[in-house]
């Protein structure tokens, strides 16, 4: 269901001559315990799941999250995004080990059952792939949201502080950088800045409630607020420190981000202020003049959303959208925007402002400052255009 | 950017010791210096064989890619089509080793031998005209070797 | 995997020599996809689930929350209680129709795209059922915190304010209470004061980000936070605006509490400050001396959670817990308590403080306040004792 | 207690009128006053067979209760153990009516006609001791029968 979406004219049927019948269902005994022990979504919804891509790809490497069928701020895990570089290995946590080693005073190994026994930690943050939109770059590649930015999602991450851990070892005053490695078959590794890790670094084992899925990194994750996607290593096994970053593969080859000059700029962490409207997004359609709530999400790997701005004339004017309680630093925040449809054509676009005083940048601005051929960190003001007869499409 | 909790003061006293001795097998990572090269040495002579058996299905017999990355060549990157090769665009020699080991060939990662990986590094560095055919690759040499796009890289102000 | 229960001693026999051996799965690719296109929990923790009773009574009406497993303060909707009257009824959500009438303007139908056009609104707000803990005020009769306290859950809910939607009829002046109506077989209905409806009830279609499970009243269903969860009538069809309660079998049959002197107290809507400590316990070990955390859930229906509590020493002193961000009105808070087991017996309790200033009362205080009899509406503080072998069971 | 969102001042247009004429099949709800009970009559006379044929299977041919709840006797409520069942503890005898005819029997909920509801309300009364066999149930003299316990209701300040 979705307000923007012309469905089936089953309930204008339904409806007759208007007089209201007792409902099947009234009328009977529901199913006890439809979905023991372990519940999944109604089966009216087997359309809401996560997109791989189409045609299918040698090596599948990601799936995307449906951000046009969200609501609120939480991703349900069954519809987090995912992308791996080798696949979603097969834990027992049992057997799963993390060792600290490096410039510290004491190398150590930690079960899950250590780590579970640390004070932990609960935050809602947002987890963005730095590929995200990045088909844009060049040209209107997408149609949806969910293609288009759909490697993005936000849960309730738990976990450890990295620094709590830390202080088991000892971490010596020479350690500036840190490899984190996955236990995967790509033993991926990123090198990132202790000082990142002695702040808000989590070893996380859960997310909304449950321990993790296998392809978020069961039974253990780095999870780094704000920071690309890829730097938060799945299926965590090592941590060392060191003295520089290690070049490895995953920040030089991929994940660094080429300019016009041919130069690239590597080690660009924090995902920067962005925005994207869910409600209307491309592939919907409007039913009928009238009222119609704008709607989607803003964030920041800098800090906190301070305000949204939303445009319904391709960027000639902006109004302040609402922004839904709660405001959390590094998380997804919902804003909605009243709107009244007239029935001509439209375009709709967000822009969100973060607590650095970065504003969202318009696509143009993005490929001036980083060009088309950065590929990553693609954070552009995204417009949808509405047609007359109400098809909503991409506006790039 | 952190939300409340408590945090100890001093070690908790969970988990065990271990020595970097007992490490070893999960201690596979190698630096831009070469730290953490294991013992061992091969040339692109030696990898070619190796390569054209473990590597050239997915990536090409001249490293031309296949259903995996093209490895060879690349050409310059401030085009409006740039293409990013280990040749054209990696900036440490080091990182072919550290990758090789850690993740190829893809079906099998972690199954060469360290010989097997100078091997295959070399003869990646010969097929890109870096090396010559018969250049020896160990812990004291591949560091040395510098890469075309060894400046090509900026780190963000921080 | 739980910290604090003794698992299996495959990580022990593992270490063998102490020296690491490069795991099977890092030496292969993992799968591609697990579980696509909507993902499942890890095949590891196939025992975190829902709990039916044990035996199956004729009639099976609830199923519970293991509280225990959960981490952080969202409980993922494969895990959210269930309680129905007539068991889930099967609605397609195109056939599905919201009635408002009685003292109104103008009745209206909404269909579920109607519904979803309108202004939304999310929060995250507890919701449990009032007969939670209620085997309790007569004897300790269960083991585990499932057990006990299961009947409570907490998501981000999203849907419509009933006061927006009350606008569209235009509610008369002499409306003082509401009744609402499920489509289920049990066609559920409870009298609901029009202060209340017109305060901050919503009609909620979606959970935790996705569309309502089918056992959470799918499509439609009221939400009234803090209120004692059956009346948040689910598969919601009518609404009907009147001048005194309806005096429904609910709200006079059930749903009352009895006191000992044979009279009942009717529409005690406000589920009363309340927590539980769930790590450690019932039915947990602790595995050895040393550092635990003590960690658990506190709400109120009345508030947002002030200041919590907890004793492990039986009730003699009692220290401050660190309450978890974001501490949200009527949302379960996450409490945190480190605490250093000598290996000694100990009991340990939490008591939880709201901002309308009321205190967790023992079940001593309950009882005599409310009477064992009174079945419904049971906050009192729970002890869990601990064994010196570590066994730690129901303390009541 | 509600956290930030616009609101719309003026109705938005969404939705469909309805009279209270089409509303008629879902608009099943009693009050205690009596208000909402449809015409019809019946007695526990004719209840009986209902109820004996209908009922009984699940609460007994008595009312004792049997897989379900038992629906007669249970003396005080005062005590250690108290039954509460519709002659002890129901304070209305019009939420029989209402409760019967939209949710029993639990198999087929909404099956029975006016009628017929009047009758099990008639005779679950009557079992009670409440009214006579014969006592005629309609929408004027079903609000007037009074329950026993119609006093032992507090309503909670607010
Ligand atoms: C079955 C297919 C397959 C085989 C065989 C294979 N590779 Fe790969 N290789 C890949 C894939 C797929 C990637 C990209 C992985 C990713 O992006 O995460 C890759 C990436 C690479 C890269 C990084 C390319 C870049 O530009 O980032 C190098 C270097 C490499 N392989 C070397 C080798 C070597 C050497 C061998 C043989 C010892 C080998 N590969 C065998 C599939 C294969
Ligand atoms: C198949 C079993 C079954 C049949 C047949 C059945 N009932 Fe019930 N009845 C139940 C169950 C189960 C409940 C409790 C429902 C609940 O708690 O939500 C119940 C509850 C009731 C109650 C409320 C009891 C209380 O104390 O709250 C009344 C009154 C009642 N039934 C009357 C009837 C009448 C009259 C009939 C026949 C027309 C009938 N029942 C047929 C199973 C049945
Ligand atoms: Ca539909
Ligand atoms: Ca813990
Ligand atoms: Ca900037
Ligand atoms: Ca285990
Ligand atoms: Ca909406
Ligand atoms: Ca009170
Ligand atoms: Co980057
Ligand atoms: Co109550």
């Amino acid at each position: 269901i979705n307000g923007v979406i012309s469905a089936n004219s089953a309930f204008a049927k339904n409806q007759g001559d208007g007089f209201l019948e007792v409902d099947p269902w009234t009328k009977t005994q529901g199913s006890t315990f439809v979905n023991p022990p372990y519940g999944l979504p109604s089966k009216y919804e087997k359309n809401v799941v996560r997109l791989l891509p189409s045609p299918a790809p040698t090596f599948l490497t990601g799936s995307r999250t449906p951000l046009q069928s969200l609501h609120g701020i939480i991703t349900p895990n069954g519809l987090v995004f995912e992308r791996h570089h080798a696949g979603v290995p097969d834990i027992n946590p049992d057997l799963h080990k993390l060792v600290i080693h490096g410039l510290v005073d004491r190398p150590m190994v930690f079960s899950m059952e250590d780590i579970v026994r640390f004070p932990s930690e609960s935050r809602i943050n947002f987890l963005e792939c730095s590929g995200n939109s990045a088909a844009e770059l060049k040209k209107a590649s997408n149609q949806t949201v969910q293609q288009i930015h759909g490697l993005l999602s936000c849960c309730e991450w738990t976990g450890v502080r990295l620094s709590t851990i830390l202080q088991e070892c000892g971490v010596q005053p020479s350690a500036k950088w840190a490899l984190a490695e996955g236990a995967d078959g790509a033993a991926m590794t990123r090198s990132i800045p202790m000082s990142k890790m002695m702040d808000d670094a989590l070893l996380v084992y859960a997310q909304n409630g449950e321990m993790l899925r296998a392809e978020q990194g069961y039974p253990l994750r780095l999870f780094l607020p704000g920071y690309e996607g890829n730097m938060s290593i799945k299926w965590l096994r090592r941590i060392k420190l060191g003295t520089e970053p290690w070049q490895t593969r995953e920040e030089t080859s991929a994940y660094t981000d080429l300019r016009a000059d041919g130069k690239a700029l590597q080690f660009t962490f924090a995902m920067e202020v962005k925005s994207v409207i869910t409600q209307p997004s491309g592939m919907m359609k409007l039913k009928s003049k009238g009222f119609y709530e704008i709607s989607g999400f803003a964030w920041s790997g800098n800090g906190k959303i301070r305000r949204v701005e939303v445009s319904t004339d391709g960027g000639k004017s902006w109004s302040e959208a609402v922004l839904q309680e709660p405001v959390i630093d590094k998380s997804l925040v919902r804003f909605r925007f009243p709107w009244m449809w007239d029935g001509a054509p439209a375009t709709l676009m967000s822009r969100a402002v973060d607590s650095s005083g970065e504003v969202q940048p318009t696509m143009d601005a993005v490929i001036k400052a980083k060009s088309a051929n950065t590929f990553y960190h693609n954070n552009a003001i995204q417009p949808w255009r509405v047609a007359a007869n109400g098809e909503v499409t991409n506006g790039r | 950017g952190c939300t409340s909790g408590y945090q100890a003061h001093s070690p908790i006293g969970l988990g065990k010791p271990i020595t970097e001795n007992q490490i070893q097998a999960w201690n596979i990572d190698v630096g831009p210096s070469g730290a953490g090269l294991p013992p061992g040495s091969s040339t692109a002579t030696i990898g070619e064989k190796l390569y054209q058996k473990q590597c050239a299905s997915c990536h090409g017999d001249q490293g031309q890619g296949g259903v995996a990355n093209r490895l060879v060549g690349g050409g310059s990157l401030n085009t409006n089509s740039p293409v990013k090769t280990v040749g054209s665009f990696w900036p440490y020699s080091t990182t072919i080793f550290d990758y090789v080991k850690r993740a190829m060939p893809h079906q099998a990662p972690q199954s060469l031998t360290d010989d097997q990986v100078y091997a295959a590094t070399a003869y990646i560095l010969y097929l890109n005209k870096i090396i010559p055919k018969d250049a020896v690759m160990d812990a004291k040499t591949l560091p040395l070797v510098k890469m075309p796009n060894r400046d090509g890289f900026t780190l963000i102000e921080r």
